[in-house]
Parts: C-alpha cells; structure tokens; sequence
C-alpha cells in the first residue's frame, strides 16, 4: 500500500490575504510521515484538506483508488486535532465508540483505553478530564475504527512538558503500526516520530527526506535553522572556512558535532550559556557569527575557548530562504 | 476617588433603569383590584388568553421548522449569503403596520395565492406573526450552531458519520439550548406583535375547546389596544396586566 | 447523494425565503405609480417622514447616552446584575400595545411626574420609542464591550492608565463599532415601533423647519395604519412604500 | 529594595468548582524569580492577582509600601501576557509610547525597539506582526514605563520553537537588569532565566530555591518529575536501593547525572531512544522500574546496559503528591 497526496487549495480569512497551500507527499505502509514547519506554514491545512475537510484540485489516493473525490466519512482516516475535538456530550466510552454505526470491525473501548492508560475514565465526559487524558481518549476514537491512515495535528502542542513527554513515547509505540501522517513544529517530536520528514514553508513542501537528511543535510538555510543547525555564510567566518577547507558558500552544522575543548580549529568567545536538561547550550562568537555548541564543561560568559568543526560540513544547496 | 468611572456609569445607568422600571412598577402598583377580577372572569379574555398564546407557538413552530435548515446553512456559509441573509433581517427594520400591508400585498386578494383568504383569518395571523418573528429564531439558532467548534463535525464525518448523523448526533445535540432560545424568542416575538396582526387579521375565527367550535377573537394586543380606545386605561390596564402575569407564568414555566 | 443533506435544508429553507421575498417582492411590483407620485408629493407624507427619522433619532441618541454605561457594568459584572438584566430586556417581550399602556401608567396624568405631560406630546413619543429601542442599543453595546480581550484593559491599566482613560482610549475605540450598530438598530426599532406610540401619541406637535412653526403628524407606521383605514390598501402601500425606500437610502447612507 | 506578595483568592468559573490560589513570594531587587508549574497550576491567576486584575485578600507591599490596595495603574509594574495583549488600534509606537503620559521619565520607544531587534516596524499594527514581533514589542511597552517591577506570563508559550529560543536569550539580557516575576511550566526556560524558582501545584507554592536546589534537591516527587528528575521508589529497584546505599524512600536523580556504559551499578534493558538536540534520551528498565539517561552511545531497544548511579542521590522529603 501507498497513500499518496497531491492537494492545491487557496484559504480566504477575512480581510487577509489569500493562502495558498500547493503541496504533495506519499507515504508506505506502516510508514510515519511527519510534516514539520513553522506556525502559520500551513501544516494544518494540509492535512486538514487531505482529510477532505476543505475542497481543493488536486489528487489523493489511497493504494492506487482516488479518495479526492469522496466525503471524509468514506476515505478510512483517523484524525487527531490539537484540541482533542472530543464530543463533549458524549462519555469517553461513547466517544471512542462513535464510529461503531459505521465500521464493522472497531476495536474494543474498553481494551483500547485500558491500552492507552486511560481506562479508569469510561464513564466520565471529556470536559472534566485534564489535556493529557483528553487526548490520549481522542487517539482511542481515531484508532477505534482501524483507519487506512491516521493523521494527526500536533496532538502534543497543548499539553505541558512532562505530559507531553508521556505521551509522546506512547504515540512512538501506536505510530510504529501504522501508516500516519504528523503534523508538528517541533523537530525533537519530529526526530522521535517519523520515519521521513517533510519540511513545510508557506504553505509548499521544501524538502522530503529521512530524520537524518533533513537534520545533518538541509537543502536550505531554512530548513537548516529549523531543524537546529547553525547556519553560517562562511564569508562572515574565514577562520572556519579555514577549518572546513571549503571555498565558501552557507553551511549547515548540527551544533552535537562541534567539540569546545582546550585546543582546536577554530577560537570564540563564549557569549551566552543555557541550562537544558542534558547539558548546557553555550552560544560563541566566532569571527562575524556565532555558533550553537553543546558542553558539560564548566564556563563563564567572556571566556575564550577553542572549537573543533568537522571537516565534512554539509553546504546548503540554495541560499534562498524559502525555495524549494 | 479611584471608582469615579463606575459612580459615573452607574449614575448614568441609573437614569435608563428608573425610565424602564418606574413605569412597571407603577404599572403594577396603580392596578385596581376590582377591575382586575372583572377582566379575569370575562370570557372574551379567556379567548383573547387562548389565542395569544396558541397563535404565536402555531408561529414559532413554523419558524422553527423552515428556519433551522436555513441557520445551519448560514453558518456553513454559502454563496450569495449576504442578500439572504439582509432578507431574513428585514422584518426586524419594516414597521410592523408595513409589515402587514405588505403580507396584504403578498398573499392578500390579488397576490399570490389567490384561493388563501388572509385578511381576517387565522392563516393571515399566522403569517404576520411569522413574518416578523422568524428572524429572531433563524439567529438564535445561526448562532448556536456557529459557536460549535467546526472541528468537532470533522471529528465525526472522519470516524464515519454522514452529513445527516453528523447533524443528528453532533451539531444538533450541542445546538439544541440555542435552538429553543430560538423558538421562545420568536414566539415571545409573536405574542407582541400589534401592528402587522391588527392590519392583516383584527379579528379571527378559530376553534376555542371550551367552546366545543368556532369563536372569534382579537391578538392580545389588538384586544388591548381596543380596550383602551373603547374602555380608556384603567380597563385596558387590568387586561394587559392579566396578559402580562400569563405570559411570566408560561416564560418560567419554559425555564 | 452525498448532498442530500444539504439539497433537504435547503428546500425546507426555501419556503420561509418565500414566505419572507414573495410578499416584499409583490409590494413593490404591485404599487401604482400614479398613486406613488401623488403621495411623494403631500405636504403631510414630507412631515410623516421628518417625525419618522427625526423623533426615533432623539431615542436613539437617548438610548446610546444612557445605555452605553449600563453595557459597560453590564460586561464587568456586578451583584444583582441579573435582576437589572431582566428589566432591560423586558421591553423586548412585552406586547407593544401593553408597553404604550405600561408608559401612561408610569408617566401619564397621576404618574410619577404630574408636570409632564405624555400623552400626545413629543415626550411622550420619545419616551415610548426609547422604551421599546433601549435593550437593542444596551445589548448591541455590551457584545462589543464583552468582545474586547480583558487583557487589554489589564494591559492599559498596569502601564499607568486610569479606568477613565482606559475607557477613552483602549476600551471605546475598540467598541465603537458596536455602538455605532447598537444605536443604528435602536433607531431602526424606534422608526417601527407602532403600538407603544399609537397608544401614548397617536398625534403629536413638534417644530417643523419648512413650516417654520409648529405643526401635527403622526410617527410613520401610526400615519400608514391611519391612511389604510381610511384610505384602503393602495394608498397605505403607497405610503409604505416611500417610507421603506427613504429608510433604505438612510441605512445606506450610514453603511 | 524587596517586592513581597502574599495573597489568597478564591475564582468562580462559571460551572466549574471554585479554585483557591493561596500564595506567597518574595523577590530582591535585580531578582527574577520564576513561578514554575503544570497548566492549571493558577500561576497565571497568581500573577494577575498580584498586578492588581483580581480583587484577594492578604498583602503585596513593594520596599515596604503596601500596594494591594491600590489599583494596577498605581503599582509601577510592567506587564508581558503570553498573547501579547498589543492594542489593535494603534501602531507599533503607540504601543510602545502607551505610558508616556503618565510616567515622567518614559525610554524612547524607537531606541527600545531598536534594542529589541523590531525597530522598522514602528509605524505597522499589531495584527500585521508575527508572534515574535508582536511579544518584543509587548515586551518593549512595559519595559518602556521603567517598572519596578517586570511580571511575565508565560511570554514564550505561543511561539514556535526558533523563534522562542531567540526570543528566550533576548529575555535572558532584558531580566538580567530588572525585579521580575516570570510564569511558564517549560523548565528550561526556568532554568534559562530564574535567579530563584517557585514551583506551583494547585494554587500553591510547593517549594522556592535557587534553581540548583529546586532541579537537585527536589522536596517532593511531584517537583522532581516537573523538574525533569527520575523518581524512583527504591523498593520498586532493588538494584539501585544497593547502588546508593540508601535504607529507602523516593530518591530523585537527574538523568545527567547517570553515566552509562560497559560496567556500573546496575544492570537494564534499553526500553526507548528518544533524539533530541544534544544528545539521545534513553528510557532503561531497572528491575520494577524505569530510568531515563542522556547519551550518545550507539543503542537498540532491547540491549542490555551498565548504569552508574551517584551515591549521593537526593531523597524527596515527602511522598505526597502535592503537600508542600
């Protein structure tokens, strides 16, 4: 099986300018697509007019039948909203039961909550549940009905870090069965998730390819700032040029692979230190630019220190901040 | 000193509560017993009573009926919108004597159904009612249905449901408090219509059950306004305020 | 098929399209122009139609200065808020006959102010208009009021801005497209209001510029009711119809 | 100079049960204390109770002045709300120049947004901004009055991930110089910019510390898993309970400070790989339990591992969820 994507749609808001979504993907079976982009790319209308809830040309097919065609109700998807879009009317066991009527072969509630962790809740309604419980009940109605494909809108956006963490390592589990398309614009939820990523801007897709293409090779600058890499135009930089032995250009260099130690390639000025959980993320002045690194060493704002660059450092193809 | 904004706000309030209160409560405090009783044994009240109330629900259910599928297609939205929707809101801008001279000129002799009688009939009264009420429930539900997030319909058209059990299971369900908002709005709406019944039907024929047949009647309104033109204030006081006490008791007995 | 959802509402909209086009669409088509021309030009239609923008004006004008500050309590909230609810809406559902009875009683010869005479007078027609228009300038007024974010009053007031200047200048300019609807809508129900006005001032003497002096009319939709008792169909409709098409060019003008 | 608040209020939503927040804090002049809990905490209730929005009881008193009785515009605060809250209405500068007339001594807006990085869009509207515009310039607006005291509602929560990573330096320069109180549940920016951290749990204050005693030293289990530490019942890991050296209890340890490799302490199985930027976060099942650890060896769900834990591992003071 492939499912497979080709949509064009033109959204008018009132009083803004008309959006233009043009965009294309294919996913494999069992295969998790993750579409990651910037706030305001247009992830969510994509996925949104692949579901068939807005009109649109285009195609989209599911092994090889056009579904473009049909009502929502008869494509075979799952989908999961950012606001859990529980029917809060209904007890969760209702709402994980909706879809019965209509597929013959739905799973177990009862089971299915009981899977998802949330299975003391059948009997309560969803505006009394907290965020995380909401949606992992909203993830049992989508895959209650067994659908072809799930497509999911930044389930996690809403819910606060230790929640989304929880939840994030039990839709790696679910997503691992199934084929799924996943909208986010966070690139470690990217990374954890997908099989392939797409990276989405105004509303095209800019570069289709593994988790580790698109992290340690963006095509742009673009998709190289949003995935975490430091961008650096090496003529604002000669000394790593001089390390990199390139004649020039903008590389892309993830900042895990640059080592800060007593000697090396490469001196800066240490410019801003952050605490994250594994380790601290020091910002340096090198030259006319600055660079991300990663250390445990002990630093203060102002030291000088010493970088090691790898000499393979990836070249983005175009400078362009947008094209594909 | 820091609250002079509420004083000030208040104060100015104050002045548009007295204008709209006072008078109620002098209304009420000036009402003279005796006539009261009068006007509540009289049987031409009893009617009048029958028909307010009957009249305007007959309307509302009519606004109901053809006004929910046209608030649910406002709020989807289609093409050529706007000019519906400015039809739909017209009632509430005509006069209500137009409003009747123009049902008149519509299903009147010489309109468009030329076998309906409205002038003077149930049906005429029916239709002004409706007429200037349907607005009122097409908006109350419009806005039911509009302040569903759309996401929970797409929620139920992916999991299977049709447009049809969507409306059944989802949209209807969560609309139904607005939906009957709707219909109390138009049929208070009805109840108060004056100008458009006493133009199309003064007097009606209708089947009153204690009477086991046909009596004739006035619109609770019109029989007031009459009362006060044959039988001066006083008169016309104690009937509108046996209407008025008639209705508060139907308006809580709704909530 | 799979539109049959939307092929079924729309049918059943349809009729109440029909219900509410047909007749506006047979008033205007059936008029007769000579008719039309002969009451375009009677001195006492031009003196109709400046009653009839000029006095619901004056309630509008009313309703805003007293009602803007009430919407404002009204979106903050205060003790007993609901109580003050129900009596500004009440207008809304009393039948218009009864309103005009209910304003005699309250202001009316043994009233609450004896020097002040409603029936008949200018005042009064004011006041009956205010009476029945206020809840649309209140309600309209406090929707824009409740739409505007609480943070950017919180916002203005952390940054040094007094309630006062909050008011002037984060609160109102934000709002002032509801006002300006709720006084529009205000009006347009004082310009139809019939039965409050019928009751306490059927004719009225007011300052009439191109007379020069005073001179006597009647508000609009009591002038049309007037004219079809006594002139019939054709001629109100006439009358109507000048009356709806000036009020078309006004809201126009406004938009 | 010190700012102190300590209120009690008690919100009615309309349905909902009534909810108590009932907190104290204080803060040194030149200090941000950062107010760190789960959504639903009633941090943000906190915050706005303290800049005067909600009517309480208790005491806020600035240098010793009580201000809770006067109203907002007279308590010489500067306000960031988490969507910015600009003025539709008017321009960029207007915005920023809100204050002017009535503060003496008002910063320059075009200088102060210059400094803020937005400093050509002064004469655009609100609406017409990205969310990272829009918030430098909210930011600017209550730095422009010269508060004395900065408060700070989750200002990073609605933007995306680059954005909110400049933006949370730019934050870091800003809160160096001014008294402010910062609300988020995100722990890094916690970290990131807290002088000292509240932890908030149901309208309450459940412990303040620096930063390295509220990530270290957590006083309860529920603050070690919102700070981000493995929680583990020693009964539940017999092999660690060893390893430490511990009669018992809830310890908490910070997955940096586990080191795996060829030998250690304890023995487990890989459960889960998560990429993140820096490094891998590995979940390792431990008898009845599981651990997460940061690291950049090659693994597969499933091998088997040597952990090391630190023999000075902090026990929670308290098992209850969320006394204080």
């Amino acid at each position: 099986m492939s499912f497979h994507a080709d949509v064009s749609a033109t959204f008018d808001a009132d009083g803004a300018e008309p959006f233009h979504v043009d965009a294309a993907f294919e996913v494999e079976r069992g295969e998790s697509l993750v579409i990651l982009g910037p706030s305001g790319s247009g992830k969510t209308l994509l996925l949104e007019t692949v579901a068939g809830f807005h009109s649109h040309d285009g195609l989209v097919t599911l092994d090889g039948q056009r579904v473009s065609g049909t009502p929502p109700e008869k494509r075979d998807f799952g989908f999961v909203f950012q606001d859990y879009a529980l029917f809060p009317h209904m007890t969760v066991r209702e709402n994980v039961a909706f879809g019965r009527k209509y597929h013959d072969d739905i799973r177990d509630p009862d089971t299915l909550l009981d899977e998802l962790g949330v299975g003391g809740l059948t009997n309560r309604y969803p505006p009394t549940l907290s965020g995380g419980e909401q949606q992992r009940v909203a993830l049992a109605r989508a895959l209650a009905v067994r659908p072809e494909v799930m497509l999911l809108d930044e389930p996690l956006a809403a819910l606060d870090v230790p929640t989304r963490q929880a939840l994030r390592d039990d839709l790696a589990d679910v997503l691992s069965d199934v084929t799924a398309v996943y909208v986010t614009h966070n690139r470690t939820t990217a990374r954890a998730l997908a099989d392939r990523i797409a990276v989405m801007n105004d509303g095209q897709v800019v570069q289709v390819g593994t988790p580790e293409d698109v992290f340690e090779r963006p095509d742009s600058p673009l998709v190289a700032r949003f995935t975490g890499s430091n961008v650096v135009d090496l003529d604002d930089a000669p000394s790593i040029r001089e390390a990199v032995d390139s004649g020039g250009g903008v590389v892309a260099i993830r900042p895990e692979s640059i080592t800060l130690g007593d000697d090396g390639d490469v001196r800066g000025t240490v410019e801003r230190i952050v605490r994250e959980d594994a380790t601290n993320r020091v910002t340096v002045a090198v030259d006319e630019t600055t660079v991300e690194v990663f250390t445990d060493r002990p630093l203060a704002v102002g030291d000088g220190v010493w970088l090691t660059v790898p000499d393979d450092v990836h070249v983005c193809r175009t400078h362009a901040a947008t094209s594909a | 000193h820091r609250d002079s904004f509420i004083v000030a706000a208040a104060t100015l309030g104050s002045v548009l509560m007295v204008a709209l209160g006072l008078p109620l409560f002098l209304f009420v405090a000036r009402q003279q017993p005796a006539i009261v009783v009068e006007k509540a044994f009289n049987p031409d009240v009893h009617r009048m009573l029958y028909l307010g109330i009957y009249g305007p629900f007959l309307a509302a259910l009519a606004s109901l009926i053809f006004g929910i599928p046209l608030a649910y297609l406002f709020a989807e939205g289609f093409a050529g919108q706007q000019l519906v929707e400015s039809l739909v809101d017209l009632p509430l801008v005509v006069p209500h004597s137009v409003a009747g001279i123009i049902i008149l000129f519509g299903f009147g002799s010489g309109g468009a159904f030329p076998n309906v009688s409205v002038l003077g009939s149930m049906i005429g009264m029916i239709l002004a009612m409706t007429f200037v009420s349907a607005p009122y429930a097409v908006n109350a539900t419009r806005e039911a249905f509009e302040s569903i997030d759309d996401r929970l319909e797409y929620a139920s058209r992916i999991h299977g449901a049709s447009r049809w059990d969507t409306f059944r299971r989802v949209t209807a369900p969560l609309a139904v408090r607005g939906i009957v908002t709707g219909g109390v709005l138009a049929w208070a709406r009805a109840v108060s219509e004056f100008g458009a019944v006493a133009v199309v039907a003064y007097s009606v024929s209708f089947f009153y059950p204690p009477a086991g047949g046909e009596v004739t009647a006035q619109h609770a309104p019109v029989f007031v306004y009459g009362t006060y033109l044959q039988g001066g204030l006083a008169e016309s006081g104690a009937v509108a305020f046996i209407l008025l006490a008639v209705s508060a008791v139907i308006f809580l007995l709704i909530r």
